[in-house]
This record gives structure tokens, C-alpha cells and sequence, in this order.
């Protein structure tokens, strides 16, 4: 059983490290999304301060969503996908394995580089930590819910601009908490009903997501 | 023991076969036949599952497969289309996570033999992207050497692209496996000279 | 009764603009609705009709066949 | 298969019933919507009084409302028939989601629409970042998803079940969209933007707008039913019964 | 000469018809990145006006950059690229065919879209047509560019996100420009000179992309 | 005439081959062969001007083939491994847009005309992606039958994939080429009967 999850989690994880520029890109990315805004906002330091979480927690959203679709393509198109779905293994136990592989090679790096980048838009020291935090607990539904989307979308030509069709409109209550949970901290409300809320929905698409995925696989090879 | 009953596969507007009826017990081996279009990919796909049937089924030692999938999946190997290689990865790798996949013990000796005895001992550590046509396919065909035990084998033109030598040595690999009790259902344009008599199923009689 | 003429109708109090730019859009989009449901089902039956028709013939040729 | 011949409701949903009960309910149903958007229209601008604080422009609400209770109660729809399709495994629901789809966006725009019209001249702007509208834009996003996915899957099996899952996870998050919105706004701006609501609106204006939404329910239904018959023929088009309707048909013209 | 010009252009074309939901993902992209910020960073509209033809021009790009896969990737997976380097006829002809193919189905709706979601952001009605001046100059930049970093990348794993690392700063001047016209209009300064340096860059870019893609692609399939 | 002198071909560190040299006069048809991987198909694209020679140069009447590119690509047709198929099209569409962007004249009715003799007449306006591998395969030969004033046919595993009428009516149409002047370079693994008299190049023996 478990032998499945680690197989692939291993491979997925060789794959970025053999591909690790492809990693290094989707921080680029991020790095660049964010440092584009001040060009086309202008620098006025008061209101880049205002605006940064938000910012910060659009370009990592962007970035996460440029990634998603490598989860599942390179294995549709060259055939490892159908394999994968004839292992004697239950899906959603695989596909666990390579959300958590995506997770872990995209929104890993973003997370380690957003102080930086905070830094840049003249953060303060707590709220870069509320914002990492919020980081940290709403990226992995991302991971799960592009997860689905990717799965949908999967050999359809224009797929990447469908994909971001489909998974925007949901990944916006998790922009909100997230920017709203470092603004609710510089307010002085405090950002735990935030950070719990993305806690909670981490969780509870831990527990949906997968099964949908592993659905959405078994229609896209049919 | 794999049977297959009124089987009828439909694609977009097109019914493209109905009522194919099948049964293929240990040792047998099987080819499908019939001109290019008419249905044997979407044939063999069907019979491991990765499609669904227009109309009747497909039973695994009288089970249908969509009722112990499990259990039908560890005891058949297909081989398609697509050579099913991540490019970025060697050959060893491919096979050795195409094998782990399966539930298939194999380490790396084992793996390394497989290549060796496909012929691929050289290349086994180069990238897949700059093998050869053949040698891709080879990568795949490699899993048949580590799949002794897995009863079914499902095969769509396996011969495709190889050498003279190389459809020679698959062919005997393929006896070898009814002879030790394994099921082979395979397509194949070229006339390939097994030892084991082949059963021809015309899928053009049954075509709509 | 509301109106005292038709231009009285027709301009709403200053604010016909926004009342019939609502309503002439909505019902343009009810009415473009009705067209595409109505010729897809046109479509539809068209094209399983002759497919119907293609299949039935090369029934009957099998069938002269055997 | 076998539960269908128990429950007398599972009888409907096989698409070859269905079909010409279809065919049959839905003229009634369009006849229904001639007559409430007639009396509608005229109880909304023949009876209902001029409202003392926004003048003429608030008859604009005759189709705003009812459009934007459309939108939403369709997208409840579809999540309810993709449920019972995953549920039930019936071939019906599946058409039913996809056949409501486009009727549901073309009521969510027309909201957005009547509304943006409605708020130049009462708050000077065509739009505001309100939680409702901020929800309802999304909600036109859901639809436009749903209706793109669906038609960039040419087999129509594969279609109906990849959208049957989005439906289901869109479903999932419309209230997480909905409270999460209102919350942000409430969060950002101390006093939001919110409707002028008239304390008690007159009746006949609650009547008319009633009338309307009644006639929105008959149109949807109406158009439904003829959607889905198509859907059902190019879905069922190899089964015996089709091929019986289409001879009829085909005899008749 | 002009034989293929016209032939390759017809067919992209004819293949974004056939693919017309492509377009529109295209377009209900950059709506929605564009209203992903009032998420990120609060509905106040002063703010949201203030920082509009900035959000305008960085949906507009990215919604370019996450298209141009689409310029060649078909092509040269399925074996087409090759045979078009295979025509006797120059390269950069079609090159052009295909570049200005992308920017009629991409650019264009992105235009005629713009002023309702400027209407999102409430901006004047001469700012909004200052911005959409500056798009039609400078969105052919994006394009030209962006065919030549596309060529670049093609066939790499990962090609997306470098293709991204390689054209967003070649693209920072245009939204500079581009954002610019519309902030220098509305500062009373005037857009005349941004608009021309706009306008000039599409020219240059013209005259000189063309090759450099024709030369990439050459590479891409040796 | 086409003619190659001492040809060599580096991919990565490995160098497939050197000194080969061939010569290829009208009506000649020449098959390279080798086992799988030994750079049948790199030899083929160093033909075509598609790679860069690691030494050694082509040259068609006289002329090196980077000199006169344009004159060069007139002359000569490839087909190579991929089918060069855009799946969104019909057959018909594909053929076309290959035969336009290569000069050729072919109207609608020599078009379907082709893909007539290929055998995909019912399939002519499917979507390309739903066809079976062997009809991708024909869509691609089909340009031969649009093609028989381009004098050089360069073809690499044309049979592949095809039906056993399908590769006969090719075979045929091989000869007939040859027959009226024309040259063709192909590689196969399999024997197929020709009625010109074949020339085989045996690249083995110049591997390195
Ligand atoms: C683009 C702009 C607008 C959108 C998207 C929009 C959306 C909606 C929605 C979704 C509802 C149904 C809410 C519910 O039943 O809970 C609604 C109801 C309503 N809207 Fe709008 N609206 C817009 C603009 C306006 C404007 C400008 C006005 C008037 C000044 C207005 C007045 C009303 C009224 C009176 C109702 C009925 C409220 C109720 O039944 O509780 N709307 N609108
Ligand atoms: N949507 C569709 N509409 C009509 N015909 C279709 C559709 N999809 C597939 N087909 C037809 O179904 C057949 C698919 O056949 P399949 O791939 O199973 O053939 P095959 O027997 O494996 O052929 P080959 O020997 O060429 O591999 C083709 O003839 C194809 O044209
Ligand atoms: N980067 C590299 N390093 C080492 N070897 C390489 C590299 N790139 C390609 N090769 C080798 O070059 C050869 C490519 O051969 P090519 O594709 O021309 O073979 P082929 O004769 O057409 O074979 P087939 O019959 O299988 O189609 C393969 O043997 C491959 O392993
Ligand atoms: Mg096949
Ligand atoms: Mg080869």
C-alpha cells in the first residue's frame, strides 16, 4: 500500500531535482510578479506597504497555478498515467503522492522566499511571520484543489488557460484569508480565525480533493 | 481465465464493433486481427479497463473486472501505444518505477538483467529523450522480463519499430510464457513466427 | 395608471437608458437562448437522422453479404 | 439498473421516459411564462406607483431579482442532480447539470447586468466591490468554467462526468465563496455599500416582482426540457428508442 | 512567396476557431486576474483607481505569456515545425504568419475587453481609451517578443515557467510604458510620449523578431 | 542526383557514425538498415538539411544542400517518425496545409483524391486525433500521392503501423516513383517486396 505512495513521491520528487530550474523558475516567477507591481503601481512606499500582502499572496497564487499543470500532463502524455491507473494500488493514494511532491516543490521555495520579498515592500517583521504562516497553511489547498483542476483538464488543448478558468474563482476565498489574515493582524484583530480557517480547509480538502482527482484521472484516459 | 461476452465498443458517431465474444485460458495466445481502423486498440483497451464498454463484459476468472479491479490488475500487463517513458528519466529508472507501480519485486539487479536481456545494457543510464524509436520501445517491452508471474499479458503491437533480432528474441519470450501457463492477447501487423499455435480472432467479422 | 403619453413611457422619468437598456437586453438574450436551444434541437435530429439512415444501409449491405 | 423498476420516481429519470414527458411538459411551461411575464410587465409598469426615493429607475428590480434568485437557485440545481448522478449513477442527471448550465449564466449576467444599470444612477457608479456583487461576479465565473469544461470534452460521457465533479466542487465552495466575501468586505470597509432597501415595499411592487420570478421558473423549465432533449438523443442515439423516435419524426416531415 | 504567408495565417486562424473556447479562457483569464487584486489588497476605490491600468497591464501580460505556449508547442510536437522548416520558402515569413496569428486572437479580444474592466476599477472614460491606445501599440511587442522567447524554449521541459523567466524582463519596459501613458495622462503630463515609444518598439520589434524566432526554431527542432 | 561524402554524426558523446558515403542516382531506392539505434533516422535528417553534420556534407546536384537551401527543399520530401498531424484537423485540412506550405498546387479534388488512394475516404473529415495509429500513419503518406514530381523522397519507417494491403499499395507506389525517375532513401525493419531492385546500405558497418 504504502510502497505506492513512496514510489511515486520519490520519482516526483527526482523529476524536480533533475528538472530543478523548472523550480527555480516558478520562484522566479513569483519574484518577478511581485516586483513588477511597483512598475505598474509606481513606488509610492505607503501605498506599496498597503497593498503587499495582497500582492504577495496574487503572485504566489499566479505562480502555483503556472505550475499545476505540470501534476499530471507529462504522465498523460506519454503514457505513465494509464499505467498508474492499472496498478493494483487504489488512486488516490498516487495521487496523494504527487500533489504532495507539487506541494513540496513549488510551494516550499515560495514560502522560504517571501521574506525577502517582503522585506522589498518594507513588511514589518510579524507580519512577514502571519503572512508565512498563512503561506504555509492555505498553499496546500492549493496544491489539492489545482490538483482536481489539473485532473479536469487534462489533454485538452487550451487546458492551462481552462485550468485557470476553473480553480480562480475557488481559490479566492483563500486569497482573502490569506491577505485578510495579515491585514487583520497589522489592525490589531488578531489573525487566528484566519489562520484556522485555512487550517481547517487544508484539512478538509486533504480529505475530499484526492477522491475527486483520482475520478477526474480515471475520465481523462478513457 | 479471461472471458469476454457480447462485447460492443463505440467512438464518437461510429459503433465500431459489437458482439465480440472471447475466452482465452492459460497458455493460449491470441492475436487480434484486422485492417488499420477497425478496433483493436479500443479493443484491448476495453479488455484491461481503461475504457468502458458500449455493451456487454469483460470477466477475469469469472469475475467482471470492473468488480475486483484490483485483484484483475495485478494479474495483467498492458503495453500500448505509448511507450509509457518519462523521458528525463533512464531506462532503469522507467523500469524500475513502472515495476514498483505493478507491486513487482524489483531491485536493481533484477532491473538491470531485464535491460540486458532486451538488449538495452548500454543505454540503460542515458536519458530516455535521445534513445532511438526502437530503443524506446524496448524500455517498455524490458517490464516482460520482470512480469513472469503477472498471468495476462495485453499487448498492442509490441513489434513495432524493433530489429530482426529483437522480434525474434520478444517472440520467444512470448512463447516461453504460454508455455509456462501465461495468457498473451497481442496485435500485430507483421507475420512473426511464434512456436506456440496462434489463435487469429478477425476483429473485422465482427465490425459494424 | 403611471404615464401620461408614450414618450412619457418611454422615458422613465429621465432614467429610460438604464430601465430599457435592462430590459431590451435581457429579453434579446431570452430570445437568442430560444434560437440556439431550438436549432441545436434542428441540428440534432438532422444529423442522427442521416446517421440512422447511413447505419440501416450498411446493415442492409451486410446483410446482402451473408 | 435493478432499484429502477422499484421506485416509480427512479422510472422517470430513464432518459427513454423522460424524453417525451419532456416533450410534453414543456410548452405548458413556456405558455406559463408568456402569461406571468405579460401580467408582470403590466403589474410592474401600469400598477406598481413611482417609488418615492429612487424615481422611475427602480423598475429595473422586475427582472434584477428574479434573475439574480435564478442564478443561484440554478447553480443549487446542478449541484443537486450532480450528487444524485454520483449517488445513483443515473444517465439523467448528468444532462440535466449541463442543459441548466447555460441558462443559469445567461441569468447571472442578466443580474450583473440590470444591476450595474441600476447603480449608475443610484450610487453614481456601474460598479462596486459589494459582497454580493463581488459573489455574483464569481458566481458567472463558476458558470463560464462549468460550461467551458464541458465543451472542451468532445465525448460526451467523458463530458458529463467531468462535469458532474466540477459541479460537485464548485457546489462545495459556493457558500465558502459567499461567506468568505461578505466577511472581506465587512473586514475592509466600515460602511459598505448596501441596497436602499425601501422599509416596506409596496404590494403591488412585491407582487409584480413574485409574478416575474414565477415566470422566470416556467422559462427555465421550459428551455431545460428542450435542452435536454436534445442532450438526450445525442446521448441515447444508439439505443432502440431513439432510432423509433427518429423514424417517427422522420415519417412525419 | 505570400502563398504561405497566407496559408499558415488561415490555418491558425481556422485552429483558433475550431478552438474558440481558447480564446475566451483567454479573455475570462485576464478578468479574473484583474479581479483577483481588489481581493488581495481591499475594495477601497480610491486605492482600487489609483493602482487600475498597473493591475490592467500586468493581467494583460501575463494572460500574453500564459498563450504563447501555444505558438509553436502544437506544432512541433506533432512533427508540423518541421515540416514547415522543410518549406522552401523563408522562414520568417510564416514566422510572421504565426506571430501575427496569436496576436489577433489573443491581443485583440484582450483590447476589446478592456474598457468593461476598467469600468470594474472605475476609470474615466478618456483614461480608459488612453489605456487602450497603449495596448494596441504595445501588445504586438508582447507578441513578437514573446514568439521569439517561445521559439527559445520550445521542446524544454518546464518550457512554460523558463519562457516566463525569459520574456518578463524584456516585457518590464512595455508595462512601464504602458501603465505610464495612462498615469502620465492623468497626471496632465500627456501620453504622446510614451504612446510613440510604444508605438517605435512595435516597429523595432517587427522588423527584427521575426529572425531571431526563425533562428531559435531552427535550433529547437535540430 | 544526391550524393554523400564522408558523413559523420555526433549525438552527445556518442558518435553514431563517420565516413559514410552514398551516392543515390534517379530511379535508384535505397534502404538504410541497421539495428535499432545505430542512426537510421539521424542519417535521414542529416539528409534532409534538418541536423548539422559533424563532418562530411550532402549535396543534391551538385550543390552542398546549406548552399541552396530553397532549391534543395523543392526536390526533396520527408517523412519522418512523428506524422506531422495537427489532431484538431481533418485529414483533409492536414493534407492540404502540408501540401501548400511545400509549393505543391493540390486543390480539394486532388486532395481527397489522395487520401482516396490511401484508403481514408471515410475518415477524410474526422478530427485527426481520433483516428487509429495506423490512419495518423496514412494521413502523413498520403502526401506521396500529391508528390510525384518532387524527385527525392526521403521516408523513415514508412510501413510501420500499416495494414498488410496498406503496406503492399505503398510498396507499389515506391516502384511506380522509381520507375518514372524519382529516388527514394527508407528505412525499415521489415521485408517488404519491391520490384525495383533495392539497394540496401547496411549502416552497421560504418558505426563507430
Ligand atoms: C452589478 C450590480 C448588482 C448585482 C450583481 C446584484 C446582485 C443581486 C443579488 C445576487 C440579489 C439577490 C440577493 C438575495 O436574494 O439575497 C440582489 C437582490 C436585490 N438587489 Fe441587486 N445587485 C446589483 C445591483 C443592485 C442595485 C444597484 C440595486 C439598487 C440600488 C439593487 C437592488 C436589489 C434589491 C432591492 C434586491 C432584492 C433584495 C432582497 O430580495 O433581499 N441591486 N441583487
Ligand atoms: N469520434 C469518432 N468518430 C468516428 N470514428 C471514430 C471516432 N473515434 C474513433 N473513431 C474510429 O475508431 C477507430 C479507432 O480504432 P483503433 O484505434 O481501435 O484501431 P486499430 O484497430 O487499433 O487500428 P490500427 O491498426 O491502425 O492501430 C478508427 O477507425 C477511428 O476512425
Ligand atoms: N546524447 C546522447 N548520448 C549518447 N547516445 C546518444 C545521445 N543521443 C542519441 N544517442 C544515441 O544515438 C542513437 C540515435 O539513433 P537513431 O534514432 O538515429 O537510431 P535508428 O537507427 O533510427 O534506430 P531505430 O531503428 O530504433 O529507429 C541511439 O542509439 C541513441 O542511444
Ligand atoms: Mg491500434
Ligand atoms: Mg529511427
Amino acid at each position: 500500500m504504502l510502497s505506492v505512495f513512496l514510489e511515486v513521491l520519490r520519482r516526483d520528487l527526482l523529476l524536480a531535482w533533475r528538472n530543478r530550474a523548472d523550480v527555480l523558475v516558478t520562484l522566479s516567477f513569483f519574484t518577478i510578479v511581485a516586483c513588477l507591481f511597483p512598475f505598474g503601481v509606481g513606488a509610492e512606499p505607503n501605498l506599496l506597504r498597503t497593498i503587499a500582502p495582497g500582492v504577495l499572496w496574487v503572485a504566489a497564487l499566479l505562480a502555483t497555478l503556472l505550475s499545476l499543470h505540470r501534476v499530471f500532463s507529462q504522465d498523460h502524455t506519454d503514457g505513465v498515467l494509464e499505467q498508474l491507473l492499472l496498478s493494483p494500488e487504489p488512486p488516490v493514494l498516487w495521487v496523494l503522492a504527487k500533489v504532495l511532491a507539487h506541494w513540496l516543490t513549488t510551494a516550499v521555495p515560495l514560502v522560504i522566499a517571501a521574506p525577502a520579498l517582503a522585506l522589498l515592500f518594507d513588511m514589518t517583521q510579524s507580519a512577514t511571520g502571519v503572512l508565512i504562516l498563512s503561506l504555509l497553511l492555505g498553499t496546500p489547498i492549493l496544491s489539492l484543489l489545482g490538483g482536481v483542476g489539473a485532473a479536469l483538464t487534462l489533454g485538452l488543448r487550451g487546458g492551462g488557460m481552462l485550468l485557470a478558468l476553473l480553480v480562480l474563482p475557488l481559490f479566492v476565498p483563500i486569497l482573502i484569508f490569506g491577505a485578510g489574515a495579515v491585514d487583520a493582524y497589522l489592525s490589531g484583530t488578531g489573525a487566528n480565525a484566519h489562520l484556522m480557517l485555512l487550517g481547517g480547509g487544508s484539512l478538509a480538502a486533504l480529505a475530499l480533493a484526492p477522491w475527486a482527482c483520482a475520478a477526474a484521472l480515471r475520465i481523462a484516459v478513457e | 481465465m479471461l472471458e469476454v461476452t457480447e462485447l460492443a465498443c463505440l467512438r464518437g458517431d461510429r459503433m465500431l464493433f459489437a458482439d465480440v465474444a472471447l475466452t482465452v485460458r492459460p497458455g493460449e495466445l491470441v492475436r487480434i486481427a484486422g485492417p488499420n481502423g477497425v478496433g483493436k486498440t479500443s479493443l484491448l483497451r476495453l479488455l484491461c479497463g481503461l475504457g468502458m464498454p458500449e455493451h456487454g463484459q469483460v470477466s477475469w476468472k469469472g469475475v467482471r473486472i470492473d468488480r475486483a479491479r484490483e485483484a484483475f490488475h495485478r494479474d495483467t500487463l498492458y503495453l500500448g501505444h505509448a511507450a509509457a517513458l518519462n523521458d528525463l528519466l533512464s531506462p532503469l529508472e522507467n523500469l524500475r518505477f513502472a515495476a514498483a507501480c505493478h507491486g513487482l519485486s524489483a531491485d536493481v539487479g533484477q532491473s538491470e538483467l531485464a535491460l540486458e536481456r532486451i538488449g538495452l545494457g548500454p543505454q540503460r543510464d542515458l536519458p530516455a529523450k535521445v534513445l532511438s524509436q526502437g530503443q524506446r520501445r524496448r524500455v517498455g517491452l524490458a517490464r516482460l522480463y520482470l512480469s513472469e508471474n503477472v498471468p495476462l499479458w495485453i499487448l498492442d503491437e509490441p513489434f513495432t519499430a524493433l530489429d530482426v533480432t529483437a522480434v525474434r528474441d520478444l517472440a520467444e519470450w512470448l512463447d516461453a510464457h504460454c508455455a509456462r501457463g501465461g495468457m498473451v492477447v497481442m496485435t500485430t501487423h507483421q507475420d512473426v513466427p511464434f512456436a506456440t499455435p496462434m489463435r487469429t480472432v478477425d476483429l473485422a467479422e465482427s465490425a459494424c | 395608471m403611471n404615464w401620461q403619453s408614450m414618450s412619457d413611457f418611454w422615458s422613465m422619468g429621465g432614467a429610460g437608458f438604464f430601465v430599457w437598456g435592462s430590459y431590451g437586453v435581457t429579453f434579446a438574450l431570452i430570445a437568442l437562448e430560444l434560437v440556439v436551444v431550438l436549432r441545436r434541437r434542428k441540428q440534432v435530429v438532422h444529423r442522427l437522422q442521416r446517421l440512422r439512415q447511413a447505419m440501416k444501409a450498411s446493415a442492409r449491405r451486410k446483410e446482402i453479404q451473408e | 439498473m435493478e432499484s429502477g423498476q422499484r421506485f416509480s420516481l427512479f422510472r422517470y429519470a430513464a432518459p427513454n421516459v423522460f424524453y417525451p414527458l419532456a416533450g410534453r411538459l414543456a410548452p405548458w411551461f413556456a405558455a406559463a411564462a408568456v402569461g406571468f411575464t405579460l401580467i408582470g410587465l403590466y403589474l410592474g409598469f401600469f400598477v406598481a406607483p413611482t417609488d418615492a426615493v429612487q424615481g422611475e429607475v427602480y423598475r429595473v428590480i422586475f427582472i434584477h431579482v428574479p434573475a439574480a434568485w435564478m442564478s443561484m437557485f440554478i447553480y443549487l440545481i446542478m449541484a443537486f442532480w450532480s450528487a444524485i448522478g454520483v449517488v445513483f449513477n443515473t444517465r439523467l442527471s448528468a444532462m440535466m447539470t449541463q442543459a441548466l448550465a447555460p441558462t443559469g449564466a445567461m441569468f447571472c449576467f442578466v443580474a450583473l447586468w440590470t444591476g450595474a444599470l441600476w447603480g449608475r444612477p443610484t450610487w453614481g457608479a456601474y460598479w462596486v466591490w459589494d459582497a454580493r456583487l463581488t459573489s455574483q461576479l464569481l458566481l458567472l465565473f463558476l458558470y463560464f468554467g462549468f460550461m467551458a469544461l464541458t465543451r472542451a470534452i468532445e465525448d460526451p460521457r467523458r463530458a458529463d462526468k467531468a462535469g458532474a465533479i466540477l459541479a460537485l466542487v464548485g457546489a462545495v465552495n459556493v457558500p465558502i465563496i459567499y461567506f468568505s466575501v461578505k466577511w472581506w468586505n465587512t473586514l475592509h470597509q466600515g460602511a459598505s455599500v448596501s441596497l436602499t432597501k425601501a422599509p416596506s415595499m409596496a404590494t403591488t411592487m412585491l407582487m409584480a416582482m413574485l409574478v416575474m420570478a414565477f415566470a422566470s421558473w416556467a422559462y427555465t423549465i421550459a428551455v431545460v426540457l428542450w435542452r435536454v432533449r436534445s442532450l438526450i438523443l445525442e446521448r441515447e442515439r444508439h439505443t432502440d428508442w431513439v432510432g423509433e423516435v427518429l423514424d417517427a419524426r422522420g415519417a412525419q416531415a
